[in-house]
């Protein structure tokens, strides 16, 4: 980790010097450097995702100022911790744009912090390609909605973490009684809300008979998984990530929750570093084949020669796997470049008009853009975590392949209703 | 029912990190007169370095706490000796500044030591699985946690009322000057009992590891809970820190249970209630 | 010849007093020539200034350390934004957000003030927290973890003109206004006969009583003015970020203006606004080089509070004043250990 | 003459310790008295008991025939009984001229003013600048207090003690820790005070020179309740007091 940071040190300090007068003289958009504002969540449990966001963002940009930069002109970023609050990234936007002078933005973990950002996109004129925040609301009502085009989402929303649930669990006739372990905060509710309304349709004998929600900086989540327990349900929809997911699922696992239940869905379990934190327990079985999971990207998917080549550059650069967010990052700034090339210009409204019909190859496969919501859509599996000889974590096994049109919402929207 | 009377005991593993928390915390005030704001940033310590050496350098579970608390009863004689014995006597209100000065610090020192590495241990063997209890499984680690925590209370309360030493820091608590007249070393009473401070919530901090989150920031959140316990319990009453440990653990869960929006609030309300009836505790006559 | 009548006080304040006016000069000239973050920054300092001026009435001059005042400054930041978003304007949501804080502050006051030293902290710290909660887990009406978005800079409506605010220059200048006009009144107010009071309470309650003053009565009227800039400071913050989140109304929130004060100087008047004026630059000027500045900050705290207790802008008066000051603080000292002996009687 | 101020069946007690033990009591206005009795005798309770600073335990206080046993301090002052302290009180970080200040305001009534400049309270200014005089301590006005010496910050407490203009005022061991000189300074000005007539003067003393030579009557008090009380010739002669008190003072 110390490792990381330095070397992301030397390369902030080399882009800040690469930057002058030989860059800009070629640079075919007359400014010195495209400047890139990145966010994440780089403190607390969840702070793996913004190093990840981190990473991609830097090794995407290595490349691309290897290449020779977009039309000339090198790129230079700079990372900030939103700490996963509003009010720090809605600060760090507005520092990276109007004092350090960003063209771009890039990144974003929470839901939260991304719906306090959008309309401050707005009043800065800038594009923030959001490559994590998965609320639905942000694409379907700030900007179908509203109008607000600086949003754009790289990443797919909470349809891979509630409907996918819905369209692999609606064919287990034995599930009949589900209970929610939610992340206290939009997108657990969002998530779960999504998730009852398309199961319903499916099956209308299934039950939701217990919530217990639990906010940003849970301790121990031993009494909301015995709350939850008490209910007898078949299966469980659970929303914490990142750190928080790994010790939610032990704590149920000495519950003896796996015993009990026949299906837990652990919505962004396919996380790199959710992987590595249960790998002992998957080697050992300890989940009986019951936990399932999916992530906006898995680094075992598609198996195609682009993504095994990003797999194996990431792993030289970082001497880990990309997570998904570390891919959304790396893939928006090559569709920023292509936006930007097409466009030839940095201006915000000429990017939008670039982006429209695009479609682009990116290790997570083809990813098409949707003018009406400026939401990426690509589709993503999801599967159960097994071990496999290639790889030292698990992956997701016993995939679950759907189409992105048969998941996706589509315009025109028609709202979630949004309740706990 | 019996699900009433789980959760319950769910609640009473819980309470124990906090009274481990607490009960730091009550000594140091009961005898220093310090409100020691970093005291939550002392369990976090305890837990990151109970991490580094049982998780990442893979020492037995037992020698990596030891060690945690070790290294914590040192910080926190650098605290008392280095910094805070030279507020005795002033304000306390500076006092409360300083201390949360260090809360700032050891945040950030965390974040810069740790950054946000979250690979997380295993549970030791003997504490893996679960044991059936009033028809659920019951987890072996929680029932382990009552066990320490009530060892604890034990081996506190035989320290006040059985040796030498107690009664020692006992006389300085009810008396300074007088205690210094008889030739108490105050002083080095203060240090050893700011350690000793120091060190139980480095205990709760590190029995932690396995099974809880730990992060930067969680040291403002479990200091919260640790003065809405000692005030309820009586600042500086040992005994009430234990109770009121309990009332506040099992609370919450079930607040998780029953009235999940606002635990917190009624949590809050029932310390300040406290605080306006009898500001001195339930557990002080 | 009445013009130094208090010297002491007069001598505290007055390069404070110089400062503030060389400040005055660059904050209104500053849109000239400063890009719109620097704008940005200023309003916040100006923010935390009126917060800390409200918090250092309490804590410099009545002699009470609240934990809550985040409490009050949310009440002010969530009331201004529901009416900004019912109805947009700001002069009207600014003067709800002031009047919610100073109500809810009244009443929380009147059960605080009868307890003094650390259990009046503790009580102030519950009562902050009871309002984070309510600001966390209400979500119909708060947001929730996710707070209240999308607040729109609402034109101030005056009666007769509507002024549009949506270009950073001119609500900077509407806050700007707005903050000179809070810290003038503070500045009156200390050196009132009512500001006379409350320092006279923090010096010796007792003392105070028997020279027949009602010390809860003006305790509360001190805890009720503080929440009352609480308030402001918090009504002027959703139109600048267009959201408010519970973690402005978090206990660790309440410290922010507890340091500005701490940072600038607990017994000057101009203290609370260098402190904050510092605060962020340290912040800034740290976070370009290494997001780790908590623990500058920190670090800052603990020598000023062991070395410098009178805070930045004291230090160079205890340069001009070292053996009377030190004299003073000496006295001060025996004073509350006296204080503390009646009470155990 | 009518009676200044009445208690009756005074009780206070802490614990188990009964330190005022049913004292009834009458002050005459204009006469100045003194307290006397062994350490623990309960004189500086019975001073908390009649300014306000406790509640009885049982008994009332009556100042000019009107009930003050509950009353809250201030409004004791309000009505015309000070005091000072025996450990010293006063407001260090205030200037002299505004530790006097502050009780002439708050007789004023004018404590609450937020807006008028303080230093346009002229009135209340002139009036403390009288006191500052009688104290000799005007030239020390703009001073901290804090930085007064031991001698006239007992002064300045003394003055503060006489600002609200008090018919009734306690002075519980005013010259504690005074050398001769200070000592001799501040009974001097209690008794020039106390002839004027305006305040009638309650002293708590341990030196009995300064009790019999300046006191009109003595309160003999031990064990919470009174043990005698006359002209200071009365005292003196009275056995009872001799063997209980007085006796290791003259031996």
């Amino acid at each position: 980790m110390k490792r990381w940071g330095g070397l992301t040190f030397v390369i902030l300090i080399l882009a800040w010097f690469a930057v002058p007068d030989r860059a800009s003289a070629q640079c075919q958009l007359g400014v010195p450097a495209i400047k890139i504002g990145v966010q994440g969540a780089a403190s607390g449990p969840h702070a793996d995702y913004g190093r990840q966001i981190e990473m991609g963002a830097t090794m995407a940009l290595e490349e691309i100022n290897a290449a020779g930069g977009i039309l000339g002109c090198k790129l230079e970023m700079k990372f900030m911790d939103d700490e996963n609050r509003a009010a720090t990234g809605v600060r760090n936007a507005r520092y990276l744009v109007t004092e350090w002078g960003a063209h771009f933005m890039v990144g974003t973990d929470s839901s939260g912090v991304a719906m306090a950002m959008g309309p401050v996109l707005a009043e800065l004129k800038r594009i923030h390609f959001f490559t994590h925040a998965a609320t639905h609301r942000l694409t379907e009502e700030l900007v179908a909605g509203k109008g607000i085009k600086e949003i754009v989402r790289v990443s797919v929303p909470i349809y891979q973490d509630a409907i996918i649930a819905a369209l692999i669990f609606k064919d287990r006739p034995e599930i009949k009684r589900w209970a929610t372990i939610g992340a206290d905060y939009e997108y657990g509710y969002a998530s779960w809300s999504l998730f009852k309304d398309t199961l319903k349709k499916y099956r209308p004998d299934v039950e939701f008979v217990a919530t217990a929600w639990a906010p940003f900086l849970t301790l121990d989540f031993s009494p909301h998984i015995s709350a939850v327990m008490a209910q007898k349900p078949d299966a469980i929809f659970s929303t914490p990530w990142a750190g928080e997911a790994v010790m939610l699922l032990r704590q149920a696992l000495i519950q003896g929750v796996f015993d009990q239940i026949h299906a837990w869905w652990q919505a962004m379990g396919g996380s790199v570093d959710v992987l590595e934190g249960i790998t002992g327990e998957v080697q050992r079985d300890r989940f009986k084949g019951a936990l399932w999971a999916t992530a906006r990207y898995i680094h075992n998917w598609p198996d195609t020669p682009e993504n095994k080549a990003f797999i194996e550059r990431f792993k030289k650069r970082w001497v880990r796997f990309p997570n998904y967010s570390a891919e959304t990052t790396y893939s928006a700034l090559f569709i920023m470049k292509a936006a930007v090339e097409k466009s030839r210009s940095l201006d915000t409204a000429k990017v939008i008009e670039g982006l429209k019909g695009m479609q682009i190859r990116n290790p997570g496969g083809l990813r098409v853009f949707r003018a009406e919501d400026h939401q990426f859509i690509y589709n993503v599996p999801a599967g159960r975590p097994v071990m496999d000889p290639k790889y030292p974590i698990p992956v997701l096994g016993d995939l679950r392949v759907f189409d992105a049109k048969d998941y996706y919402r589509h315009p025109p929207f028609t709202p979630v209703v949004v309740t706990k | 029912m019996d699900n009433i009377a789980f959760q319950g005991l769910i609640g009473l593993s819980l309470a124990m990190y906090l009274w481990l928390l607490s009960a730091g915390l009550t000594i140091i005030f009961g005898v220093l007169g310090v409100l020691n704001f970093a005291h939550g940033s002392l369990y976090m310590v305890g837990a990151y370095l109970a991490f580094t050496f049982y998780g990442l350098l893979g020492l037995p579970f037992w020698v990596a706490v030891g060690l945690s608390l070790l290294g914590v009863g040192l910080l926190g004689i650098i605290m008392e000796r280095g910094f805070l014995s030279r507020l005795y006597g002033i304000d306390e209100a500076y006092q409360l500044l300083l201390t949360f000065g260090f809360i700032l610090i050891l945040d950030d020192a965390v974040k810069i030591i740790w950054g946000g590495v979250f690979k997380i241990p295993p549970i030791p063997e003997f504490l893996d699985g679960a044991w059936s209890l009033l028809g659920r499984p019951f987890p072996v680690y929680n029932t382990f946690l009552i066990g320490i925590g009530l060892v604890v209370a034990v081996l506190l309360w035989f320290l006040f009322e059985r040796t030498w030493w107690g009664r020692t820091v006992r006389a300085t608590a009810s008396d300074r000057e007088m205690a210094n007249a008889i030739g108490v070393n105050v002083p080095r009473i203060f240090t050893g009992v700011f350690a000793l401070g120091a060190m139980l919530a480095a205990l709760g901090g590190a029995l932690g590891t396995p099974v809880r989150v730990v992060a930067p920031g969680i040291g403002a959140a479990m200091i919260i809970q640790a003065f809405i316990i000692t005030v309820i319990g009586g600042l500086g009453n040992l005994k009430g820190a234990f109770v009121g440990s309990l009332i506040v653990g099992i609370l919450s869960a079930y607040g998780t249970l029953f009235f999940p929006v606002f635990e917190l609030f009624f949590i809050f309300v029932i310390m300040a209630v406290v605080l306006l009836i009898r500001p001195q505790g339930l557990f002080t006559r | 010849m009445r013009v130094n009548r208090s010297a002491f006080q007069g001598r505290l304040t007055s390069p404070a007093a110089w400062a503030l006016c060389a400040l005055l000069l660059f904050l209104f000239l500053q849109p000239a020539f400063a890009g719109r973050y620097s704008l940005y920054l200023t309003i916040h300092i100006l923010i935390l200034s009126i917060f800390a001026l409200g918090f250092n009435l309490l804590f410099g001059y009545t002699g009470l350390l609240s934990f809550g005042q985040a409490g009050f400054f949310a009440v002010g930041a969530y009331v201004c934004a529901k009416i900004l978003i019912a109805v947009p304007s700001l002069l009207l949501g600014l003067v709800g957000g002031v009047l919610g804080a100073g109500i809810v502050a009244a009443f929380l006051g009147f059960l605080s003030v009868r307890h003094t030293r650390v259990y009046f902290s503790m009580l102030t710290l519950a009562f902050g927290m009871m309002i984070y909660s309510i600001a966390w887990k209400w979500r119909d009406v708060t947001g929730g973890d996710d707070g209240l978005v999308g607040i729109p800079r609402a034109p101030l409506e005056l009666p007769g003109l509507s002024l549009s605010l949506a270009t950073m220059e001119r609500y900077y200048y509407v806050v700007l206004v707005v903050s000179l006009l809070a810290i003038w009144g503070m500045h009156r107010l200390v050196r009132s006969p009512l500001g006379l009071t409350l320092q006279a309470l923090r010096d010796s309650e007792t003392r105070a009583a028997f020279a027949g003053v009602s010390v809860r009565a003006y305790r509360l009227i001190a805890f009720t003015i503080a929440g009352l800039y609480a308030g402001l400071a918090g009504a002027l913050l959703p139109p600048l970020e267009n959201t408010v989140t519970p973690p402005i109304a978090h206990w660790s929130y309440s410290a922010e203006p507890v340091l500005a004060t701490l940072v600038g100087g607990i017994h000057t008047f101009g203290g609370p606004i260098v402190g904050s004026f510092l605060l962020y630059m340290i912040k800034d000027i740290i976070v370009r080089f290494t997001q780790y500045w908590l623990i500058w900050l920190g670090a800052i705290v603990v020598v000023l509070v062991l070395g410098f207790r009178g805070g930045v802008v004291s230090i160079i008066e205890q340069a001009l004043q070292p053996r009377l000051a030190r004299r003073v603080e000496r006295k001060a000292g025996t004073e509350r250990k006296a204080a503390a002996g009646r009470k155990t009687k | 003459m009518s009676e200044l101020l009445r208690v009756e069946g005074l009780r206070k007690s802490f614990g188990q310790l009964a330190a005022v033990d049913g004292i009834t009591l009458t002050l005459d206005p204009g006469r100045l008295t003194a307290i006397i009795g062994p350490n623990g005798a309960g004189k500086t309770t019975l001073i908390n008991l009649v300014t306000g600073g406790l509640l009885p335990d049982g008994g009332r206080v009556y100042f000019k025939g009107h009930e003050v046993t509950a009353l809250p301090p201030h409004q004791r002052v309000r009505k015309g009984i000070s005091r000072s302290f025996q450990l010293m009180t006063i407001f260090p970080r205030l200037t002299v001229g505004q530790n006097l200040l502050l009780p002439v305001l708050a007789r004023l009534g004018r404590t609450h003013r937020p807006f008028s400049a303080l230093e346009r309270e002229e009135e209340a200014w002139a009036e403390s600048d009288r006191i500052l005089e009688d104290l000799g301590l005007l030239d020390a006005r703009d001073e901290p207090a804090g930085a007064l010496s031991h001698g006239d910050q007992r002064l300045l407490e003394l003055g503060i003690a006489i600002a609200p203009r008090p018919e009734l005022c306690f002075l519980d061991e005013p010259s504690a820790g005074l050398t001769p000189v200070e000592r001799a300074t501040v009974m001097e000005l209690v008794r020039r005070l106390s002839e004027r007539g305006r305040t009638t003067f309650v002293i708590v003393e341990h030196d009995m020179d300064v009790v019999f030579s300046l006191a009109d009557w003595i309160v003999v008090m031990n064990r919470g309740q009174v043990l005698a009380e006359g002209p200071p010739a009365e005292i003196r002669e009275n056995r009872e007091v001799r063997t209980v008190y007085l006796g290791e003072e003259f031996e």
